[in-house]
């Protein structure tokens, strides 16, 4: 009993608190828009369907944290990937397999290039991705300038393929049956999220990325190679940022220069709500997960609202980012007072 | 080479920018022999370690290995380790958020199926530990646990690996009697096992109970290599100061007995903290050295904090020459004349980049307040004073003090203290990791501080020297005071009767 | 009662702008539910992601209408195939949308930015014509919008076309002032230290304009209609009308931003069952320093 | 040689040096780059283009390098806190009206408010960093994401002007003084901050803070509170930059005004040669950093590269200059070099 307890000491107590908050947020939705059908299983997978980049580019963002690093430049990678997508499949005309694999490519080799910097030449991870951030986002308006729409039929058929599910389906209004689906997209996502959980906590390089984050200097000392971990780190991230970009892509099918501005911002926000520490050493891809699902929940509150001006947007949802923020320090603080 | 060498170092040569830290130096390690590394703070021993792991680079000079043909460099501790060399550096190396578990067995976990073993991971953890006699939960993060305990896991780590050479740093400065003894169990298994064991201490009665050989360093340089058996104490002392040393019976507490107390100084009532120090009553006396005494983990070090304020006492009552004093903040302990040298000197006590001068005068500034900055001319005369009080080495006042050896950065914040001048003083464990004469200067200074009517209460885990400067002490066991013992039953004997309490 | 009101989910782009707002005001004063209307907004912050996000929301709710002022043209596809399943028409504003299927969407609402393009080249055209400078050899600068908002694509597309008419104009130089007066100011320092006889300035919006204005100004030169440098813009917000009559904007191309009302018209005439036209372009004017500026600023919405 | 490695060796060279390489490529692109005329009695030129325009980040650098020291963190809201102070100083001089040809209030209170308002915005972030130990990035991404929609609040959503010659003076110029009014703020603010740290012990203070603050909690100081002052200062910063830039434009416009420069801002402190990580810094590092970057933006404008793609030349520019910084390239081209004599012969350890 006494050993149980422990264990749920700070991090994983953390995590316990993310979850419960998301769940108790997704209640009171339920029961404030009941009328408008927020308690639809479809609202709920529709979190996921929407957000299934975004959870592998977290997923990713969480790695290198824990590092202790930072990745800024996923947003434009996002970009850029959309793009080459679109160039490639549209005016260069490639296949939708060919071009996606391409993108991959590019990922990693984006991630060791940015990996090399900060683990090689020891440049703050903040401005190696800076850099990558302005980088990213300049190749994109250097490919093209215009929009490209993605027309490509196998690309679009993966985009479009519904998977229905068998259960939660509605009647509506119209007197149609709406089962409620996900896509292909969902499903990678949470592949991704399983199998960088298992990484991180069932291989060498995964320890070894929480021994880098927790002290380098040690680490070292200790005989990790912790150059080479922490290449490998930005080349997964890079990859995974890649990946996302192609998901995010299945959800948008086009690439432009403007496109997933800011992303980065809500990779970092999901991650640190998740209980994910800037400064390295501690973090969790579950909380990751949830910590999209918590923003997602945030915007779908106010999308439900319908009523709100631009700017009470913003406020909004920054007020109830401040609350979430302010509560979780609050928990943390609590227990660490329990804790002396 | 030779038939049993393991490890040679010849001709080493090391710069740091205004320090030659190793000049061309030989060491020679042989199977199956412990070896000591002795010299003062900053002769250059850690440096030679981290030298042969492959944490700085050198200049000059060839590291040969039994097994490889050629000299090998190593660039990297990996590189070491993957030679043969386990090492446990100087300043305490674990990964804080990591399980203990972790810490022993990260870069070469037990692996099923190509996934880390959790299970068999903890179990062989607990076994490790078990036979140093630590009983502790594995599974939690290592910052949770004391300085002590991280420095046997490192030990454990390190020994577990099993090398042709294992380097040990100071590893004993943390370490209790009982705990030395389990270590040098271990060392002495490992030697007849034909390991190779670099021991670097600044207790010579450690080097006289399980080393071979010794090798003594002076300024960089090396002074010579000797048998154990052939290098009596005195003349191994003055090897290394490179002048005899009047040895440590010197010091005497003369006079002290027949002194009367001086008034009370600092008065705790209940004073006492949650989960780590159960509410305690103290008198502090001017003129007085009082020690605290206790087994690893008993307390004391929580005790003297709770009297400074680093961690705000949450029951009970201070009084300060009779007056009533509010402890919020550090500040408001040092305003009244406290000082506290912290144990842990890595994460507490250095301001890591800021340079030696900035760190003697940061206390005082403090103190001063905000807009009254101490100007240059002073700073430096202050810093000049304490660099030759305590014989500090160093390349200059504006180095960073994390570029100084770990003896003389604690002397440097020795020196901060010294310089608030204050009328009570807390040393947590002041002579970790000094060499034997600025100990000795040490004690000196102490009881020269006792004598001008300062309240000092040392802490340190070696009896002997809380005999030689206590003038009376406070036993603590499991986070609380069980009593006091006066000048006249300061003996080894009774002492260890009483930390380890009346017979239950 | 709540159940006879037409609910409409508005998925606006953001307010990035004057014109946005003002767009959006048109939209919210005519959805009210005195008109008969419940109207959800949702503001994407110029965020196409959010703006998908905000259709599935719609389809959740059964709303009877969704109107789409799009941030983007393109990669609409799969969230209007969403909603055509779930049987809810979409109706689009102010942007169009570049899709495969035209019958994703009902009909399009908005103005022409080639169209206003071209309404500017003809008028600087006509208007060096009046100050007898038709053939004189005249080197132009254009300040650009955000590359890739269809309002820089139109605009630039439509006045390349006239500029392709006359031989005597230059174009000397073309760079982003991405919509905003700080940038415009600081391509238009840029441009006059590159160029010493620059003739006119295109800004593509107004707010451009005021940037550059200022710079020309620093610079020791004079524009509008007395000065050294012809300026025009595009959009015609109020402050622009306060610049022409300072005398230091030559003329700015309107583009409507109140969709509302016309929104509201095709609806109902869905709602009646009848046939709506698929590309509805809005009216559109432009202004010079000729007309009476100030009845006509004291008159507009925005 | 000696004194070439002792010049290499001070703080400040490299940063000094990679501005000088700026400045000579800055010339080979535009060759009347050191031009300075006088143009309507002011000073005119593209050198001149580049000192004014990049007051806006070195203010915010100066604030930046303190945040950065203190805490280790970023201040990522200040230029939605100068979007927000902007939209004070307009919404109140204008009284609420979206465009005024004359002051309706005292601008004098205006401004004073506005900075109020920025300085409180610095104590928001500071209270949720030093006192709940939010991390930076985190707490002050709230008002980053805030900021904006405040500032459109009370704008009513509008870009509002205020049309008054002298509400444009601190933007551009006073009449008969030749020099920009910005170059002259910025100055002072670089000169004060200075002498506030150094003539008090407050840059030892923040430095003991951000190297070690367990360590200098210990010695007396309060870290809690050097934390949130400097937050509170960063706002302070913010808010005079904030004060410039809508003087520039003598409007409010809530989604333009510092778009992006906190960016701009980090990447000062970082080309300034200081860590992120905290601890010791150099002030006059990120001065340099900033118009360091400033050139680098001016001088590609110059060169008619296209704004989307300026990114581009920006990225690969500042690699270069932080690659170069790095001490780690020595060590690593030595190792190279070592690698390559002796690959003829032994053939090396690796
Ligand atoms: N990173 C560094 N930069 C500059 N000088 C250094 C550095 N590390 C060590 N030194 C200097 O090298 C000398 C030798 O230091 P070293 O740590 O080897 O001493 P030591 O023998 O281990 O002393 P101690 O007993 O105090 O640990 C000292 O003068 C120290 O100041
Ligand atoms: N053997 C142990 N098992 C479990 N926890 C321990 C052990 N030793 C120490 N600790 C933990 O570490 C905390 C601090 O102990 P600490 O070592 O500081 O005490 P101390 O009496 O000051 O000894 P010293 O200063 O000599 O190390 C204790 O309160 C306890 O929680
Ligand atoms: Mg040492
Ligand atoms: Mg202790």
């Amino acid at each position: 009993m006494k050993k149980e307890r422990r264990k749920l000491d700070g991090n994983s107590f953390l995590l316990v608190i993310t979850i419960a908050l998301f769940l108790v947020m997704y209640v009171v939705g339920c029961i404030l828009f009941k009328t408008q059908g927020f308690a639809k299983t479809q609202n709920f997978l529709n979190l996921f369907i929407s957000n299934a980049g975004l959870i592998v580019i977290a997923v990713g963002m969480t790695i290198v944290m824990i590092t202790g690093g930072i990745d800024i430049s996923v947003g434009s990678v996002v970009a850029m990937v959309c793009m080459i997508l679109a160039w490639t499949m549209e005016m260069a005309g490639w296949g939708a397999i060919w071009s996606t694999v391409f993108v991959l490519a590019i990922g990693l080799v984006f991630g060791f290039v940015q990996g090399w910097l900060v683990a090689y030449l020891k440049i703050q991870p903040f401005i190696v991705t800076l850099a990558g951030m302005f980088f990213a986002r300049g190749m994109t308006a250097v490919i093209s300038k215009e929009m490209i729409s993605i027309k490509n039929e196998m690309f679009l058929s993966w985009a479009q393929c519904k998977i229905y599910l068998p259960f939660g389906g509605y009647i509506n209004k119209k007197g149609m049956l709406i089962k409620p689906y996900i896509y292909p997209s969902v499903i990678i996502a949470i592949f991704i999220l399983i199998a960088v959980f298992l990484v991180l906590k069932y291989t060498k390089f995964g320890r070894s990325i929480y021994a880098i984050g927790g002290n380098e200097q040690s680490a070292l000392m200790m005989g990790l190679n912790v150059k080479r971990t922490k290449l490998k780190a930005y080349m997964l991230e890079g990859f995974l940022a890649s990946l996302g970009g192609f998901l995010f892509c299945l959800n948008t099918c086009s690439g432009f220069v403007e496109q997933a501005k800011g992303l980065e911002m809500d990779a970092i926000a999901s991650s640190v709500i998740g209980g994910t520490l800037l400064t390295g050493g501690v973090g969790n891809v579950i909380g990751s997960l949830f910590g999209v699902l918590i923003k997602g929940t945030i915007e779908a509150f106010i999308t439900f609202q319908g009523t709100l001006s631009s700017w009470w947007t913003r406020i909004t949802i920054a007020a109830m980012l401040c609350f979430f923020i302010v509560l979780q320090s609050v928990f943390a603080a609590a227990k660490e007072k329990n804790k002396k | 080479m030779e038939q049993d060498v393991v490890l040679t170092m010849r001709d080493i040569s090391k710069n740091f920018p205004g320090v030659k830290a190793l000049q061309n130096v030989d060491f020679t390690l042989r199977k199956g022999e412990i070896h000591a590394l002795m010299g003062e703070n900053g002769a250059g021993k850690s440096t030679l370690i981290k030298v042969l792991t492959g944490v700085e680079e050198f200049e000059s000079g060839e590291i040969q290995i039994e097994g490889a043909d050629t000299a090998i460099i190593n660039r990297s501790p990996q590189e070491a380790q993957a030679n043969g060399i386990s090492t446990v550096y100087q300043e305490v190396n674990l990964c804080p958020n990591l399980s203990v578990a972790e810490n022993l067995f990260i870069g070469r976990e037990p692996k099923r199926a190509g996934m880390i073993d959790w299970r068999t991971m903890k179990k062989k953890s607990r076994e490790l530990l078990e036979g140093l006699d630590i009983h502790i939960d594995v599974s939690v993060a290592v910052e949770n646990y004391s300085i002590a305990i991280q420095q046997m896991l490192a030990i454990a780590r390190a020994v577990d690996m099993s090398a042709k050479v294992l380097i040990l740093d100071e590893p004993t400065s943390s370490l209790d009697d009982g705990e030395v003894e389990k270590l040098f169990g271990l060392m002495r298994r490992l030697r007849d096992q034909g390991v190779g064991i670099i021991f670097v201490t600044h207790f010579l009665e450690q080097v006289y109970a399980v080393c071979d050989r010794i090798t003594v360093l002076r300024n960089g340089a090396l002074v010579g290599e000797f048998k154990v058996e052939e290098l009596p104490r005195v003349q191994l002392v003055a090897k290394m100061m490179g002048k005899d040393f009047d040895d440590l019976a010197a010091i005497k507490k003369e006079g002290m007995q027949n002194r009367i107390k001086g008034e009370v100084a600092i008065s705790a009532k209940k004073l006492g903290h949650k989960g780590t120090i159960r509410p305690f009553d103290l008198d502090i006396h001017k003129g007085e050295v009082i020690g605290l005494t206790g087994l690893l983990g008993s307390g004391r070090s929580e005790l003297a904090r709770s009297i400074y304020g680093a961690d705000k006492p949450d029951m009970g009552e201070l009084f300060v020459k009779g007056k009533k004093l509010l402890v919020g903040a550090p500040l408001d302990a040092m305003m009244a004349g406290m000082a506290y040298l912290p144990e842990n000197r890595k994460e507490e006590g250095i301001i890591s980049d800021l340079s030696v001068r900035e760190n003697i005068i940061i206390a005082l500034q403090a103190k001063r307040g905000l807009f009254h900055l101490l100007s240059r001319k002073e700073q430096e005369e202050f810093t000049d004073k304490y660099i030759d009080v305590l014989q500090i080495k160093t390349a200059d006042r504006e180095t960073p003090i994390r570029q100084l050896s770990g003896g003389n950065q604690q002397k440097v914040i020795l020196g901060r203290w010294l310089l608030t001048n204050p009328d009570f003083l807390i040393l947590d464990e002041p002579t970790r990791g000094i060499d034997i004469g600025t100990k000795t200067e040490i004690q000196k200074l102490v009881l020269q501080l006792a004598e001008q009517g300062m309240a000092v209460m040392f802490i340190s885990s070696e009896i002997e020297e809380m005999i030689r400067t206590c003038s009376r002490m406070a036993v603590l066991r499991d986070g609380a005071k069980v009593g006091e013992l006066e000048e006249s039953e300061l003996h080894q004997n009774s002492i260890m009767k009483a930390i380890a309490g009346g017979g239950n | 009662a709540e159940e006879d009101l037409i609910t409409v989910g508005y998925a606006q782009v953001g307010a990035e702008s004057d014109w946005r707002t003002a767009n959006t005001e048109s939209f919210k004063s005519t959805f009210t539910e005195e008109n008969g209307y419940k109207l959800i907004f949702d503001d994407a912050q110029q965020k196409q992601e959010n703006q998908i996000k905000a259709i599935r929301s719609f389809i959740q709710q059964e709303v009877d209408y969704i109107v789409v002022a799009p941030v983007v043209e393109t990669g609409w596809e799969t969230v209007l195939q969403e909603a055509a399943d779930a049987g809810i028409p979409v109706i689009l504003s102010d942007r169009m949308m570049d899709l495969a299927d035209d019958s994703l969407y009902t009909c399009w609402v908005g103005g022409n930015f080639t169209l206003e393009g071209e309404t500017c080249g003809d008028w600087l055209a006509a208007y060096l014509e009046e100050q007898g400078r038709g053939e004189e050899e005249i080197n132009i600068v254009t300040i650009q919008g955000t590359i890739g908002a269809s309002a820089q694509i139109g605009r630039t597309e439509g006045f390349a076309k006239k500029l392709a008419e006359h031989e005597n104009w230059k174009m000397l130089d073309m760079q982003s002032g991405e919509f905003t007066q700080a940038k415009g100011q600081e391509v238009m320092e840029s441009f006059l230290k590159s160029y010493d006889d620059i003739d006119v300035v295109i800004c593509e919006n107004d707010n451009e304009a005021f940037g550059a204005i200022d710079a020309i100004k620093a610079a020791g030169k004079t524009c509008g209609p007395d000065g050294d440098i012809i300026v025009v813009s595009f959009d015609a917000v109020k402050a622009a009308f306060d610049s022409m009559i300072a005398g230091d904007l030559n003329a700015t191309f309107e583009c409507n931003p109140l969709h509302g009302p016309r929104v509201a018209e095709i609806i109902q005439k869905l709602e009646a069952g009848e046939e709506v036209e698929k590309i509805q372009y809005v009216d559109e004017a432009f202004f010079d320093t000729t007309m009476d500026l100030e009845a006509i600023q004291a008159e507009r919405a925005y | 040689m000696e004194n070439i490695k002792k010049l290499t060796s001070k703080r400040l060279f490299m940063p000094l040096f990679c501005l000088a390489v700026m400045l000579i490529a800055a010339v080979i692109a535009s060759p009347d780059f050191f031009k300075i005329g006088i143009q309507n009695g002011v000073l005119y030129g593209r050198i001149i283009d580049v000192i004014n325009r990049g007051s806006e980040v070195v203010i915010l650098a100066v604030g930046m390098t303190l945040v950065v020291s203190a805490s280790a963190g970023t201040d990522i809201s200040v230029g939605a806190v100068m979007a927000v102070v902007a939209a004070v100083a307009c919404a109140f001089t204008a009284g609420g009206q979206q465009s005024v040809n004359e002051y309706i209030r005292n601008p004098l209170l205006g401004a004073l408010l506005a900075i109020l308002v920025g300085i409180l915005c610095g104590c928001f972030n500071g209270f949720l960093v030093a006192k709940l130990k939010i991390q930076p990035m985190v707490a002050t991404l709230i008002l980053f994401t805030a900021g904006r929609g405040i500032a459109q609040l009370l704008t009513n959503g509008q870009i509002t002007y205020v049309r008054v010659d002298s509400y444009k003076m601190l933007g551009s110029s006073i009449p008969g003084v030749p020099v920009p009014t910005s170059i002259f703020v910025t100055v002072l603010m670089v000169v004060l901050t200075m002498l506030l740290l150094k003539k008090t012990a407050m840059g030892m203070y923040i430095e003991a803070v951000g190297i070690n603050s367990k360590a200098a909690r210990l010695v007396g100081l309060k870290s809690t509170m050097i934390i949130f002052l400097v937050y509170a200062f960063s706002g302070f910063c913010a808010s005079i930059a904030g004060l410039i830039n809508s003087s520039r434009i003598y409007s409010a416009d809530a989604n333009n005004i510092g778009l992006n420069l906190e960016l701009d801002a980090i990447l000062a402190v970082a080309l300034g040669g200081n860590s992120l990580a905290g601890g010791k810094f150099s002030l006059l590092g990120s001065v340099i950093g900033a118009y360091t970057i400033q050139t680098l933006t001016t001088t590609l404008y110059a060169g008619s590269v296209s704004s989307d793609q300026i990114p581009v030349y920006k990225a690969i520019v500042v690699v270069i200059i932080v690659s170069l910084q790095s001490p780690e390239l020595g060590k690593l081209m030595r190792r190279l070099k070592a690698k390559f004599s002796a690959g003829a012969g032994k053939g090396a350890v690796s």
